[in-house]
């Protein structure tokens, strides 16, 4: 392992043991119904359900139709918080 | 030698804070949007399921209906028929 | 059309093209008879023509005074019976 795969699995372990990964993920999870996301992808769900058809639609055909979509619409205004939260994490744990 | 290390570890950082974005984008989007998917199929299943209920106890209802309106005008025809004929019987 | 107009119209469809219709009427008129209901209904017409006098009742007339008592009658057992029976028909049958 190098330098920079040990730093990295050093900090995914600090991440994971102090809880702010999980914290991290609530944090977006929050923002992305507050934006509006989840509700445009529950919408976009019912578009693909009823232009295909209840029946000729698995969950997993729905996931793989609407994920490139769903990664697209993440606000960057959010992605950008939450780099920062990151940022700041990092800084707060400069020895790492 | 101080300052190299110094912008290596920074520019580490910088590109880790990106890659650990994207990453917990992608997981925490792929884990909503399959609960989403999974959540709207199921409730259009429950809505077709009502929804073929509700048709169907129509269905019913229509068909008792049919029935009833055809049997009691038999029903009556005859009772009507066998209440002249009793009488008929009885003028003469 | 609207969507229940369809999905009844297609249910109606499904009895009729397998016969289940005629069938269900039937067992409809079998348990009619089986819980009094045809014998009641001889016996409410005839108070009827003998309240009115038979001279001043009408086919017509006698149907439209009875026809009440005579959806009344009916058994909610029967119904139930006779829904179930349709249900049963659809899961067993129909692509709805």
């Amino acid at each position: 392992m190098n330098k920079d795969s040990q730093m990295r699995a050093a900090i995914n372990q600090k991440l994971i043991e102090m809880g702010e990964r999980e914290r991290l993920k609530e944090l977006l999870r929050t923002k992305l119904v507050e934006c509006g996301w989840k509700d445009q992808m529950k919408a976009h769900c019912k578009d693909v359900i009823r232009e295909k058809g209840l029946e000729h639609v698995t969950v997993e055909d729905l996931v793989t139709e609407v994920t490139p979509k769903g990664r697209a619409l993440v606000p960057d205004s959010v992605k950008k918080e939450l780099l920062q939260r990151i940022r700041a994490f990092l800084a707060q744990h400069a020895t790492l | 030698e101080e300052a190299r290390r110094k912008k290596e570890h920074e520019d580490f950082l910088r590109e880790f804070s990106f890659s650990l974005t994207k990453q917990i984008v992608y997981e925490v989007v792929d884990e909503s949007i399959q609960k989403t998917a999974a959540g709207e199929i199921q409730a259009a299943l429950n809505e077709k399921a009502e929804h073929l209920a509700k048709c169907t106890e129509w269905v019913c209802s229509s068909l008792i209906e049919e029935t009833l309106n055809a049997d009691i005008a038999v029903l009556v025809e005859d009772i009507l028929e066998n209440e002249l004929q009793l009488i008929q019987k009885y003028i003469k």
